[in-house]
């Protein structure tokens, strides 16, 4: 396996990175922090355009009919932009989840257009990201999963320390009539869902991670300290290397993660965890990194880093923690006494207040 | 039992710890008798002016001018990262008098009301969102030489002796941190369970430690300071250990909330009313105040293992 | 509870300095590396002549009665000076537990003069150390403590990485005769014991961890590379001021754990175990940062350094490794679901091969 | 599957790694005959000889010296840390051609054979008490000029190509971290089982991950290789990546074994015979040798990140 992407990937990854340079500058991230509404942000509409929100919805459906290894690139832009809108969830999980599960074909077709949003709550979910925006969401209740319509779920908002991450505790009821699968391929699919979450925002991630290094490498550029910049500090040096070396080292195995996922492979699950919890941990290390190397003008709201820095730590927690993917790889490797609990919390009682 | 409810007791922290055992050293006897006794009482809240924009861990890059006029100093200029600065009546700092003078030279320690003509501020908000620093505009504003601390053009001396009692031992009480570290247990207690919880259970029993680490060390130095003895160089040691305890502790707490750490205070599935959280973003800042850990790591290097400076 | 020492106290332990800094150089300790009779090394003499090794044996038995806060900072030095000789499994072990259950008085009184040597091997440690060399030791078998004379064991010497420490698996038969406490006295005095050598080898590992510190500073001071002093590189300085702060926040600890159990406190076991996995970890940590400082001269074995580093080695797994003494808090707070075990290997069956 | 069956496999790796692509690229073909064959057979052993009393990881610090005398050059001087230098048959490196130059210029690449008069090689014992390094004492040692590899006093360029590849992807292949990852979870499954165990089995989930990001890291570098691109100081990072992720398997794997960790090679109750001790000690060089781990960061933040060098 050589995960050397294409021309191809790479050129479709610079001409997203150029979209999001233009139309996702800090200032759209900072006005979703502000946005009462939650609706969608400005880059939303360009990045459907350009194929990124249906990428994954087969070419009858509107989409691109690509797969997770050309995803996976794309998604770590948006990280690195910080796009406020819940690509992951819509793209990287409900578009495949309703096309694997032969969901209604024209909310497949309007969720590849992104016109219409999917939403996805898993179990072991605390909260649920943007069902305020969601036509649909897609919720797991024990061994079945529904499709469920605005018309009959209530949303009430909850705050994330990042603000423009819209959670909301949902309140639904099971219905015969929204259920898409039970039993076995319910389990199949939400266990697919899972691993399509995680190595998505693994990618975000990644993205998070370097862009917060190289604000951070330019900072410490400029600013002087004792009468030189601080970058020439060998410890300001040093905490970046670290940062960087966690990053480089998380990227390859999150593109192998996008490869295990696409091909359905074997030990997908393996190596979706070894990817969550190496980009969980290299995203937290950057941020770290970041806040002290820029010293007090990170600390404050009014800079930009800070909202890298939540977002980072939000996507570290979010499908499965780096501590919960860790004990997955250690019962992969035969090595935990009982199995991981399905409760991404991992507390005794599964807590579905999704 | 001050700390073990959880009281955060942030408020004036700055004005008793840094400007009292100064004012104590060095402030004169009117001094002494006009700002002690409301400091004390916490009547009167002081905040520190030290950063500039150009000048944040490196006191002795001040650009700030205090110029001499008669009886009083003119101030122009800026100060950043001034905590607790929005609710202050008072701020001391460190400014330059002498323009001709470098790096460490001229400068002088002077207390300037907030009701200064020629001094705005300006509340910027901190990484949780409260409105605790500010930053401070002067123009042309004129302090009265009776509140000059120690010599003109000495602040630096003035100084370096309330920043060693700003990293050391006044301002984090061990209470602090033993209590912490107990509602770091008591939320293992409550939340954990499942089969991978030792390996978080193993970072609270850590932090558990380290919290009586440090009130044994606290203890120590106490003891020592008690036998006539002075604390200098080491006081960096001690806010080392602190502040990289601080982080440590929240970070083991957020990792016991799997994805509930994100969410914000007064949620109702915020865990602790998201107190966690809070002390989270609060205990990033102690890495990088009051001198950040790195230069802090230099000081201990060098002055108290001796190593060269170049 | 005010830790600081009396003067007389620090007075000892000065003295005690002089004494190893005059008669116990590294020269000592490489002798001991390749003499292969295991006898007394030429500072053992000195160090009972001066009381220290009878420094807990009651006035009655020709011993100095004192305790441990007496004992600890004595430790300390012999640590420093990575003393060849077993003092912790005879001074702060031996000599208290016979003196406790009552052993023979003419054992003791030669004992506390240092004429005689008495070894200690309770249940969970693999091995005996200096077997060879003793004229007795007290074995732990089961609920029982024994006093075995040397006529009665069978020593065959095993090979530590620190050449000094003289390693023995022993054969032996428990017998009524050698019986010197069994059942719930036996395990009292037991799990003493085991405290004592903890904090007794919590103590020798802050001694050491200062005496690298201290060589490692000398080193880096001296020697230049690209033109300047390798200690005025600022990841050496930080390397140092973090091997600093470990050593520093431990010694606290350890004086505490001395002062717990010279006064068998409530809370003797916790204080020990906070105590040897803080001084465990600090000694492990300042033996890294004193290669990684030294390079590659600390790599060969004509350097002094090596012998510190793996002293640290072999005393931060002896008498419980940080781990086992963390899990033993753990359990102290409540947090373990189940008891620690007795064995310190911490396997499920236990490993009686002393 | 070489190195499953957990072969050092340390001889002569140096001669293969480091001086193979050098005289590949700068070796005349009258070297590139004579030296090649025997060292792709194992025929030869090659031992480095880098580092200098004064200069450790600072090569440009060399002062022993290789002057012209006719077709020769006659070298004085010593050299240290020549790592397999006890058993080698030749040694390469850089000396002092031109006194008057500074630094890095004026430095030749030569090979010098074990038998040349006038070189002692006195052997060094390692941590472990192999007999492994070697000190070399040259003096008035004639060196014929055609085992001069470059151009004379471009020692440097060449080296700097060398020690590229020491720092890159040849020095330490992926298998032998995945197999010994593989081993310590081996060993985790006969020695675990107690209730505290979760903690020390995280240490060998975190190495045993450690090991696939290497893997997937060196893939991902040799398939850009592949495509015709350059390595150049990234290289520096999976140095200080393979050298720490050594070290920490080998502490994951000492911590499984309690107070059995002390056991030397070759006793009846030494785990595995004593192999994680010695492989142990064997990972410590690593985060020291070909450039110190805190040179090789200093190069990623500075080649790879662009931060300023002062």
């Amino acid at each position: 396996m050589d995960f050397g992407f294409s021309d191809d990937q790479e050129l479709f990854r610079s001409t997203v990175r150029q979209l999001l340079a233009d139309r996702c500058p800090p200032s759209v991230v900072r006005d979703a922090w502000t946005d009462p509404s939650g609706a969608a942000s400005p880059v939303w509409g360009p990045l459907a355009e350009m194929g990124v929100v249906g990428l994954l919805a087969p070419e009858s459906a509107g989409g691109l009919g690509m797969d997770e290894v050309d995803l996976v690139l794309l998604l770590e832009e948006t990280g690195r932009a910080a796009v406020p809108d819940p690509l992951v969830e819509h793209t990287a999980v409900a578009i495949p989840t309703l096309r694997d599960l032969g969901g209604p074909d024209d909310l497949l077709a309007a969720a590849a257009r992104g016109e219409r949003f999917v939403g996805v709550g898993l179990a072991g979910a605390t909260h649920v990201l943007a069902a305020e925006r969601a036509d649909a969401l897609i919720l797991q209740h024990r061994d079945e999963l529904h499709l469920v319509t605005s018309d009959r779920f209530e949303a009430t908002p909850v705050a994330s320390v990042d603000r423009s991450r819209r959670l909301a505790a949902v309140e639904w009821e099971p219905g015969r009539d929204s259920r898409l699968a039970a039993g076995e391929p319910a389990a199949r699919v939400a266990g697919a869902a899972l691993d399509r979450g995680a190595v998505g925002s693994a990618a975000q991630l990644v993205g998070l991670a370097r862009a917060m290094i190289e604000a951070t490498v330019a900072y410490v550029t400029e600013r002087e300290q004792f009468g030189r910049p601080v970058g020439s500090y060998q410890a300001v040096k040093h905490h970046l290397a670290n940062a960087l070396l966690a990053v480089e080292f998380a990227a390859p195995l999150v593109y192998a993660a996008a490869w295990a996922v696409a091909n359905d492979a074997d030990d997908r699950s393996l190596d979706v965890s070894i990817a969550k919890s190496t980009a969980s941990d290299a995203a937290t290390t950057a941020a770290r990194c970041a806040l002290q190397c820029h010293g007090a003008i990170g600390y404050t709201v009014e800079h930009d880093l800070h909202m890298w820095m939540k977002r980072a730590w939000a996507l570290a927690a979010a499908w499965g923690h780096a501590q919960w993917h860790r004990e997955r790889v250690s019962h992969r490797l035969g090595l935990a006494p009982d199995n991981v609990p399905a409760n991404r919390n991992q507390r005794e009682q599964p807590h579905e207040q999704v | 039992e001050y700390y073990r409810v959880g009281a955060p007791g942030r408020v004036n922290t700055n004005g008793i710890s840094l400007l009292g055992p100064t004012i104590f050293a060095f402030g004169s006897p009117a001094q002494q008798e006009r700002f002690l006794p409301p400091m004390a009482r916490g009547d009167e809240i002081w905040a520190q002016a030290w950063s500039e924009p150009d000048a944040g861990s490196d006191l002795a890059a001040i650009s700030c001018r205090a110029i001499r006029d008669g009886e009083w100093f003119v101030l122009d200029g800026q100060k950043t990262w001034c905590s607790r600065g929005a609710f202050a009546d008072w701020y001391f700092g460190l400014f330059r008098s002498d323009p001709d003078a470098e790096r460490h030279r001229g400068l002088s320690y002077l207390l300037i009301p907030r009701d200064t003509d020629g001094l705005t501020v300006r509340e910027v908000s901190r990484l949780d969102g409260d409105p605790a620093f500010a930053e401070l505009f002067f123009e042309g504003a004129r302090v009265h030489e009776s509140n000059l601390v120690g010599d003109e053009n000495d602040g630096w001396g003035v100084a370096m002796r309330t920043a060693g009692s700003e990293r050391g031992l006044n301002l984090r009480a061990p209470g602090r941190f033993t209590a912490a570290a107990d509602r770091l247990v008591d939320l293992y207690r409550r939340e954990a369970g499942g089969p991978g919880d030792a390996v978080r259970r193993d970072a609270v029993v850590r932090s558990w430690i380290g919290a009586q680490a440090y009130r044994q060390y606290t203890w120590q130095t106490a003891g020592r300071l008690a036998r006539g003895a002075t604390v200098g160089a080491e006081a960096s040691l001690n806010k080392i250990f602190w502040s990289e305890l601080d982080v440590a502790l929240h970070d083991a707490a957020l990792a016991l909330l799997g994805d509930r750490a994100e969410i914000d205070e007064g949620e109702a599935t915020a865990v602790d009313g998201g107190a966690w959280l809070d002390g989270y973003e609060f205990a990033l800042a102690g890495p990088i105040y009051a001198g950040t850990n790195e230069i802090q790591r230099n000081v201990v290097a060098e002055r108290v293992l001796g190593l060269p400076r170049r």
